[in-house]
């Protein structure tokens, strides 16, 4: 099946999707606030308290969000204050990464549900070579990196040489490989010989050394690192793979229509494989970049995270293409980053920003039912 | 000529692996094998063997089997089904007489557990394949189940009646299909991105409202009551049998209807032929004066009702209460079921029954004492599932039109 | 709706001391940890009569920016629930010195030097063994069938620590009381039988039933809402099987559990989180660590309440013997904690 | 009863596809619409069977007018349609496809398969069909598919039917029979409107001829026109429906084929030991009913089959046993039966579908990375020189009419340097103006020494390019003939009967 794009219309009904969203999201602070329920129980003695309170729920809501996610007004020090963008893009990266990895099978005509697999191997290997090995920064840390995408690809070329050689269905096999690959990395983290820390009986490696780490980009004040380098680097390899390499122009054949391409005499089943491998390195970074860049302090079995699954989703909005899938990758890292200032600062459960989120994406695939609800003219078809 | 090749390489593999477990970790005493149940009408005995005895025969038995698969291969014939599941037999016979060396293994509790483990799977199963026979793939189901489970505790606390419950989780999951049926009918919407979308939603909300509602009045809005389980007459007390398909709770005999009506009316019924016309060419059928649009809402909305009532089953049957992300995917399992099963109802409800088989065998040997490392047991289910999936199923043909949009000129 | 609208609303805060806490990604309503400390932590603000702020984690993700999020609303004190969280409360105590933290499960000791890694850190620790040592004798002295079995979440040490101790106790118990008892679920080390999630669902409750039906009739569960499942699981059964709770006594928390609890093994979390608390909105914060052990009552053994007239006579009696004998080091109990 | 069609429009977005049409079709009478690709022709049926909904005009039955919100109006007002892309689901029986949308039904809803199966039968024998009731419909040749489209029609009772292009996958023989048919059908007084692209039946049965182009009609011919007149007026212009080309000039032995069987995945024999040879610049024509082996010949040729035995030669090198990519590179031309399954990607630019044989390596390729540059300017080159009528390169392939999708086809295949061409189906369905065009092409390869396998399930293009013909019957050779062989002893070969004097 070839993923049909999601026909996004213009600007404005992109601006008016994530109103719309944070409409319903409004909803679901106002019901929930105790504030507000307070300020309803004597609602006919003084309805402007609930009117009140209600606008405070909501505009605490999003201002902290705001706040979280781009810019805080209240912060001290400049550093305090530009620091919520640099969360951002921190938190981008692995999503983006993961992303960019699912979209490439997307456009391959392929589902690769398995990113939180890859991401745990990619994570694991990497973890491996850090904590077990002890070698110059130079060496070291590309030698993680390295290790990790090699391991995460060969995780994820599974489903595809199973579907080239068997035809197994690759959603059922990545779906599988993830419960999998999540035993695995515990088994490992729960031996010595393995991943565990050494005089420690949770399942957990030890922290990852200096020379293993990545770089910090705006020095220590700042928690943003080198994974988000190599998150934008990433997504110009993968626009030149898709767009300008002849591998990639196959990935397209072949997801588009691989009988023609089969006819055409490109080998199907060595695409499948190759495009699940690259994503597979991919998403196998985003599992790196959390170990060696923003959980430093040891692998776990929860370090995907549940970004394999979100990238599923940033992948959607970014419509399979790269510099797409970068925007709704900080687009979500803005999400995230704002969702826990939002949490500290105003008790809202972080889990209010996965219903704007999905309900952003949806909107933004429906064009014509935001346009329908704004009552805005269609442009006849 | 792979294809034909791909089932005697499967079984290969999985005679090796019984032959390397003995080889490598030989077991002494005798292995036990527990029939009967308290109730039953007359008790069979516990059967006591070896474990290397029972293990190398049924090691060599696989090998035979492996090797007239090979021969029929080379033949160009294909592995006939019978042969498969002997072998299946065989080699599951085989690993558990090794791992219960020394102890004893309660079959009728395995099987039993089995079938309780299948039942949301094989709900969220049923809605996957109405939902895709009708052209609309179904990645919602986790959602399904989730809301469906979410919505049952609500509504059985409130009202003390797990009835309600059951009502309610119906509802949830039509709700949940309603938003499917919306963007990918109406707004053609690639149907991928609305399931996993959903699911987001419905986790997103589930867990917003567990925090900010359900959890600080969980006395009253998260306590709901269960089914309790209900033996039927007579048949319970057939041994073996009876435990483990009739003492069950109300949902697993809705299970059984739901399977066979599901079954009955999409391959027999006029509403059945009118699904499977859509789901596989849509365009046909608006040409014979079939509304393309209205049936494919009625079946994705009923099939959200099925998987609805999967969702109950957390809620309702296995805890008394409703917890964030409870389903844990199973949604997914249910889906990768869907497609193992090709898209039938009854091969759905079978290849969900293996799943549940492969995830209880984990369960009991946990419990009884193995000798793999537990990481490795859990692992069990999926590992099996892609076996098969790669060995057996291979290529398999979804419902023509799955996942496409109609759209009128 | 309709009430009269009030002058002032009712409990405004006085204090301006800001207690926090962070969950690790069981969520504050695990039935377990989470859940005790975040009373803990309430209780204590009302009696000080300040605020309090309280974030959830969902993902290990979370656990820097939560930690991030709560130095920047100016908390005072922050409690952080589990071993998960301890790199990241090391490195958050380590930049905010003037800030307060509260380990909850762990000794926030990352380079295994015996010391607690930032000096404003107070790690809070149970050798729950012990108590649950008691369980262990508790269970195979009210065992009819001679058998009794546990299952946990995932094997954590914070949570192999119940079964371990159990399982020593029952074991003392065979010993020394020269009959056959037997522990079904696990074995020691990693191995036994693990849910693989700390959630209640079908996984939990089918476990209970497998030790159902390998004949045990007392089971416990350890990891938070999975003792939901054994609920489930004994009520199905239709025989007389007894469940040991964890963490807090089950009788009070979870009245749904009072008709088949025998007992509950205690870890006080939510007294010790509170004393702390309360202590350091006085300005009181001492960063000793803190070992949860019978001795101190840090942990201990729920009563028996319905099943007073249940258990043998003699049990109470043995009970305090085996107590002491543990406080004064006669009776050995291992765990990870134990020295 | 007495259909008209009244000024009907019917626009999609800017396009106008039926621009005040008006028709009328009177019962017991054949109406015949022609018309280019694209003219417009399936898109006023489909107005008028209450597909779509036209914009302006009436539809009127027995001067009553109509209101057709969906198909299911239509029927009920005795409208039937065999459409030009069948609406048959594959993987129902006969009986079921028949039933679908006005079952019988038994017991709760439960479907009363028998009085489906007897009302098959029934029709069946009427028309002196032989329709098995419990088929799978996609195990069924075209041609008794197409049965199948006729005998849901009439099971509706229907009294105006449409026949939207049905011979396009005809042989001669069914072509004929289907003509009787319609003829049996205009005695009992049902209107007729019968779509074709050939010119030979428009003048052997209709009553009546209307020509459609770009969507309003250009004017009524009577059924003594000749075949130039026709073309003339659908097109705008002259057209050659000749191609002329000069008699063969045989080379050496290019292709040798011996032995060859082809079986599919389930062990199926398509093709059964078949030998023949094609000599470097001739044209080997493949003629026979769908479903007899032709597809599974030419995905053999290229080494799409999955399981091939005997021996395929060119020039001295085997094909048999290479992949794809190998065969192609050996120099095989592959124009594929179907081109929107096998031929285009439609969500490709022109562009880009003309470089999808040549992903590989150069001229487009190097080191791994696209020659965009190359390969804009070898588009620009090919539109140009294959008439192909598109804005430009970067057009979706998807978006052009039959005609130019397969022009694209034709270029991308004939552009490189060929040892042989196969040619499935080169036309089908494509305009007499394209038709033209693509047949000049296929004879200029011919004529520059390349051996050329065509396979046509039209008589009419078999003669028009073939310097021999080989017929295929149930995945053997019934023969090989002269390119002289007149229609019917090749409609007889095409049925199984070898003729005399043919070479095998
Ligand atoms: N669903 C549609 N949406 C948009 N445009 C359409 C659609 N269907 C047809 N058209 C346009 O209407 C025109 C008429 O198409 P139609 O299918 O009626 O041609 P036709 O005369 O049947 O051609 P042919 O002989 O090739 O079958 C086409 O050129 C096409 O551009
Ligand atoms: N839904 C649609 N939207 C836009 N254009 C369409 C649509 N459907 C068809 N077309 C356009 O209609 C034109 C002709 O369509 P049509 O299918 O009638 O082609 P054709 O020449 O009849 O080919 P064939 O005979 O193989 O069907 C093409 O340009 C095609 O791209
Ligand atoms: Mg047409
Ligand atoms: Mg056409």
């Amino acid at each position: 099946m070839a993923m049909r794009e999601i026909t996004t219309g213009n600007a404005l009904v992109a601006v008016l999707s994530v109103l719309l969203a944070m409409f319903f999201g409004s909803l679901m602070i106002l019901f929930t606030d105790e504030d507000v329920r307070y300020g309803l129980s004597y609602f006919f003695a003084r309805p402007s308290d609930t009117f009140y309170y209600a606008w405070e729920a909501i505009s605490g809501a999003y201002v902290s969000l705001w706040r979280g996610a781009v810019f805080n007004d209240l912060g001290g020090t400049f550093t305090q204050q530009i620091k919520p963008i640099t969360e951002t893009l921190k938190f981008a990266a692995p999503l983006t990464l993961a992303g960019l990895g699912i979209g490439l099978t997307f456009r391959a005509g392929l589902f690769n549900i398995g990113g939180r697999g890859q991401m745990l191997l990619g994570g694991a290997a990497a973890a491996f070579v850090a904590v077990k090995l002890d070698l110059p920064m130079i060496v070291h840390l590309p030698l993680a990196i390295l290790v990790g995408a090699l391991v995460a690809a060969l995780w994820g070329g599974i489903p595809g040489i199973l579907k080239a050689l068997t035809g197994a269905h690759e959603v059922i096999v990545t779906i599988m490989l993830n419960y999998v690959g999540y035993y695995l990395v515990f088994y490992a983290l729960t031996r010595k010989s393995l991943l565990q820390a050494p005089g420690s009986g949770n399942p957990k490696s030890a922290p990852m050394p200096e020379s293993a780490i990545l770089p910090d980009l705006l020095g220590p004040k700042f928690n943003l690192h080198a994974g988000f380098l190599l998150a934008v680097l990433a997504t110009f390899l993968v626009w030149w793979i898709l767009n300008r390499s002849s591998l990639g122009y196959r990935f397209r054949a072949v997801g588009e229509n691989p009988s023609a391409a089969r006819a055409a005499g490109i080998n199907v089943g060595v695409a499948y494989t190759s495009a699940f491998l690259i994503s597979g390195a991919l998403v196998g970074l985003a599992g790196v970049n959390q170990v060696l860049g923003s959980v430093t302090d040891g692998a776990t079995s929860g370090l995907d995270a549940g970004i394999g699954f979100d990238a599923i989703t940033v992948a959607l909005l970014g419509r399979s293409r790269p510099f797409g899938i970068l925007a709704a990758g900080i687009l979500f890292g803005a999400f995230k980053s704002g969702g826990f200032f939002m949490q500290a600062s105003e008790g809202i459960p972080v889990d209010i920003v996965l219903v704007i989120q999905s309900l952003i994406v949806l909107f933004l695939a429906a064009p014509p039912l935001v346009k329908a609800i704004f009552r805005l003219p269609t442009k006849e078809a | 000529m792979p294809g034909l090749w791909k089932t005697p390489g499967v079984m290969a593999a999985f005679t090796v692996l019984v032959a390397l477990l003995v080889l490598i970790r030989p077991r002494s005493g005798d292995s036990t094998f527990r029939w009967s149940r308290d109730g039953d009408w007359f008790t069979i005995p516990d059967i006591s063997l070896p474990a290397n005895g029972i293990v190398w025969t049924a090691v060599a038995l696989c090998l035979l089997c492996t090797a007239y698969a090979a021969w029929n291969a080379r033949a160009g014939r294909k592995t006939p089904l019978v042969l498969v599941s002997a072998f299946a037999v065989l080699a599951v016979s085989g690993f558990m007489s090794w791992a219960v060396a020394g102890k004893t293994l309660p079959v009728v509790g395995l099987l039993a557990g089995a079938l309780a483990l299948a039942v949301p799977l094989v709900f969220g199963a049923l809605g996957g394949v109405l939902g895709e026979r009708a052209g609309v793939v179904n990645i919602a189901i986790d959602g399904q189940l989730l809301f469906g489970a979410f919505g049952a505790a609500i509504a059985a606390s409130l009202t003390g009646s797990p009835w309600v419950g059951l009502i309610a989780a119906m509802i949830a999951g039509m709700l949940v299909a309603l938003l499917l049926g919306l963007f990918a009918i109406t707004y053609w919407v690639e149907q991928v991105i609305v399931g996993v979308v959903l699911n987001v939603l419905v986790i997103g909300f589930t867990s917003f409202m567990f925090s900010q509602v359900l959890s600080e009045n969980s006395a009253a809005l998260n306590n709901p009551p269960h089914f309790p389980r209900l033996e039927i007459w007579v048949l319970s007390g057939i041994p073996v049998i009876g435990p483990i398909f009739f003492r069950q709770t109300v949902l697993v005999y809705m299970m059984y209807v739901a399977v066979f009506l599901v079954a009955w009316a999409l391959y027999r019924s006029k509403w059945g032929l009118r699904v499977r016309a859509v789901g596989e060419h849509p365009k046909a059928a608006d040409t014979v004066g079939i509304n393309v649009i209205a049936t494919r809402y009625r079946t994705v909305l009923l099939a959200g009702a099925i998987a609805g009532i999967g969702g109950a089953t957390y809620t309702l049957v296995s805890v008394p209460s409703f917890g964030r992300e409870m389903t844990g995917g199973a949604g997914y399992i249910a889906l990768a079921a869907v497609i193992f099963g090709k898209w039938d109802p009854i091969k759905a409800t079978l290849a969900a029954l293996l799943f549940g088989f492969a995830s209880n065998v984990e369960s009991v040997l946990s419990v009884i004492g193995s000798p793999v490392p537990s990481q490795f047991m859990l692992m069990l289910p999926y590992v099996v599932t892609i076996f098969a999936v790669a060995g057996l199923v291979g290529n398999s043909r979804a419902p023509a039109a799955d996942g496409v949009p109609y759209r009128k000129g | 709706a309709c009430g009269e609208a009030p002058a002032e609303r009712a409990g405004e805060k006085k204090s301006d001391y800001l207690p926090c806490i962070v969950s690790d990604a069981g969520g504050f309503d695990d039935k377990s940890f989470n859940q005790l400390s975040y009373e803990g932590l309430k209780d204590a603000a009302d009696e000080l009569g300040s605020k309090y702020k309280a974030v959830e984690s969902n993902s290990e993700n979370d656990y820097s920016a939560n930690l991030e999020g709560l130095t920047g609303q100016g908390c005072d004190t922050i409690v952080t629930v589990g071993f998960a969280l301890s790199a990241a409360t090391i490195e958050s105590a380590k930049a905010n010195p003037e800030t307060e933290y509260v380990l909850i499960d762990d000794a926030a000791d990352a380079d295994f030097d015996g010391k607690t890694d930032a000096e404003n850190i107070k790690p809070i620790l149970y050798d729950t063994a012990q108590a649950a040592f008691l369980a262990g004798y508790v269970a195979a002295d009210y065992t009819k069938t001679g058998v009794v079995g546990t299952y946990g979440g995932q094997p954590f040490p914070t949570v192999t620590i119940f079964m371990d101790g159990f399982k020593q106790g029952v074991e003392y118990y065979a010993k020394t009381k020269k009959k056959d008892v037997k522990v079904v679920g696990y074995e020691g080390g990693e191995k036994g039988s693990f849910t693989g999630e700390f959630v209640a669902n079908e996984k939990a409750t089918n476990t209970a039933r497998q030790i159902i039906d390998q004949n045990a009739d007392v089971i416990l569960p350890v990891g938070g809402p999975i003792y939901q499942g054994a609920l489930t699981a004994i009520d199905d059964s239709g025989k007389d099987v007894a469940l040991i709770g964890v963490d807090a006594d089950f009788y009070e928390t979870d009245p749904k559990t009072q008709d088949v609890v025998l007992t509950s093994i205690l870890k006080n979390m939510k007294t010790s989180t509170k004393d702390v608390i309360v202590a350091a909105g006085d300005d009181k914060f001492d960063a000793t660590p803190y070992v949860g052990t019978l001795e101190n009552g840090g942990v201990g053994l729920a009563p028996f309440h319905n099943f007073e007239s249940k258990v043998s006579e003699t049990l109470p009696d043995e009970i305090e013997e085996v107590t002491a004998g543990i406080k004064d080091g006669s009776i050995k109990v291992n765990s990870y904690l134990a020295k | 009863m007495r259909l008209a069609l009244r000024d009907i429009t019917k626009r999609f977005g800017s396009l106008v596809a039926n621009d005040h049409i008006s028709l009328t079709v009177e019962p017991g009478e054949i109406h015949c619409l022609l018309g280019e690709n694209g003219a417009g022709k399936s898109t006023l049926m489909n107005v008028l069977y209450g597909l779509y909904q036209a914009d302006e005009g009436d539809i009127l039955i027995d001067d009553e007018p109509q209101h057709f919100k969906g198909p299911g109006d239509a029927m009920a007002a005795g409208i039937g349609m065999v459409h030009q892309h069948f609406m048959l689901i594959p993987v129902f029986t006969v009986a079921e496809n028949v039933m679908l949308g006005h079952e019988t039904t038994g017991f709760a809803g439960s479907l009363d398969l028998d009085a489906a199966r007897r009302r098959v039968r029934e029709i069946s024998d009427r028309f002196g069909f032989q329709v098995d009731p419990d088929a799978l419909v996609e195990d069924l040749p075209v041609g008794v598919q197409q049965r199948v489209e006729i005998i849901k029609a009439l099971s509706r009772d229907a009294e105006v039917l449409v026949f939207d292009e049905p011979t396009a996958v005809l042989t001669p023989q069914e072509t004929d029979e289907l003509m009787a048919i319609m003829r049996q059908l205009k005695e009992s007084g049902t209107g007729i409107v019968f779509i074709t692209h050939k010119l030979r039946e428009v003048r052997e049965v209709a009553d009546r001829i209307t020509v459609i182009r770009r969507g309003t009609v250009v004017g009524e011919a009577s059924p003594e026109a000749s075949n130039a007149e026709l073309a003339a007026l659908m097109v705008g212009r002259p057209v050659e429906l000749k191609v002329h080309k000069d008699p063969a000039q045989p080379g050496e032995r290019a292709l040798v084929v011996s032995d060859l069987t082809v079986a599919d995945e389930t062990g199926h024999v398509h093709i059964d030991g078949i030998s023949f040879h094609i000599d470097a610049g001739e044209i080997l024509a493949v003629a026979g009913v769908q479903g007899n082996g032709q597809t599974e010949l030419t995905e053999a040729m290229v080494g799409l089959a999955p399981h091939v035995e005997g021996s395929i030669k060119l020039d001295g090198r085997e094909i048999v046993g290479r992949s794809v990519r190998k065969a192609l590179e050996a120099g095989i031309g592959f124009i594929p039966e179907d081109r929107q399954i096998e031929g285009l990607v439609s969500n490709f630019t022109i562009a880009e579908n003309l470089m999808l044989n040549r992903s590989y390596d150069k001229p487009f390729v190097s080191r791994g990375s696209l020659n965009l540059k190359k390969l804009d300017t070898f588009a620009k080159e090919k539109l140009a020189e294959y008439d192909v009528r598109a804005p430009g390169v970067s057009t979706l392939a998807g978006q052009l009419s039959g005609g130019n999708q397969q022009k694209v086809v034709v270029a991308r295949e004939l552009s490189r340097d060929l040892r042989l061409l196969v040619a499935a189906q080169p036309t089908r369905g494509v305009d007499v103006g394209s038709i033209e065009f693509i047949h000049k092409q296929i004879v200029a390869a011919r004529d520059s020494g390349v051996p050329v396998l065509v396979v046509s399930s039209e008589l009419d293009e078999i003669s028009a390019l073939a310097d021999r013909i080989m017929v295929l019957y149930r995945g053997r050779v019934v023969g090989i003939v002269p390119a002289d062989t007149s229609r019917d002893t090749l409609g007889l070969m095409m049925a199984g009967e070898s003729p005399e004097g043919s070479e095998s």
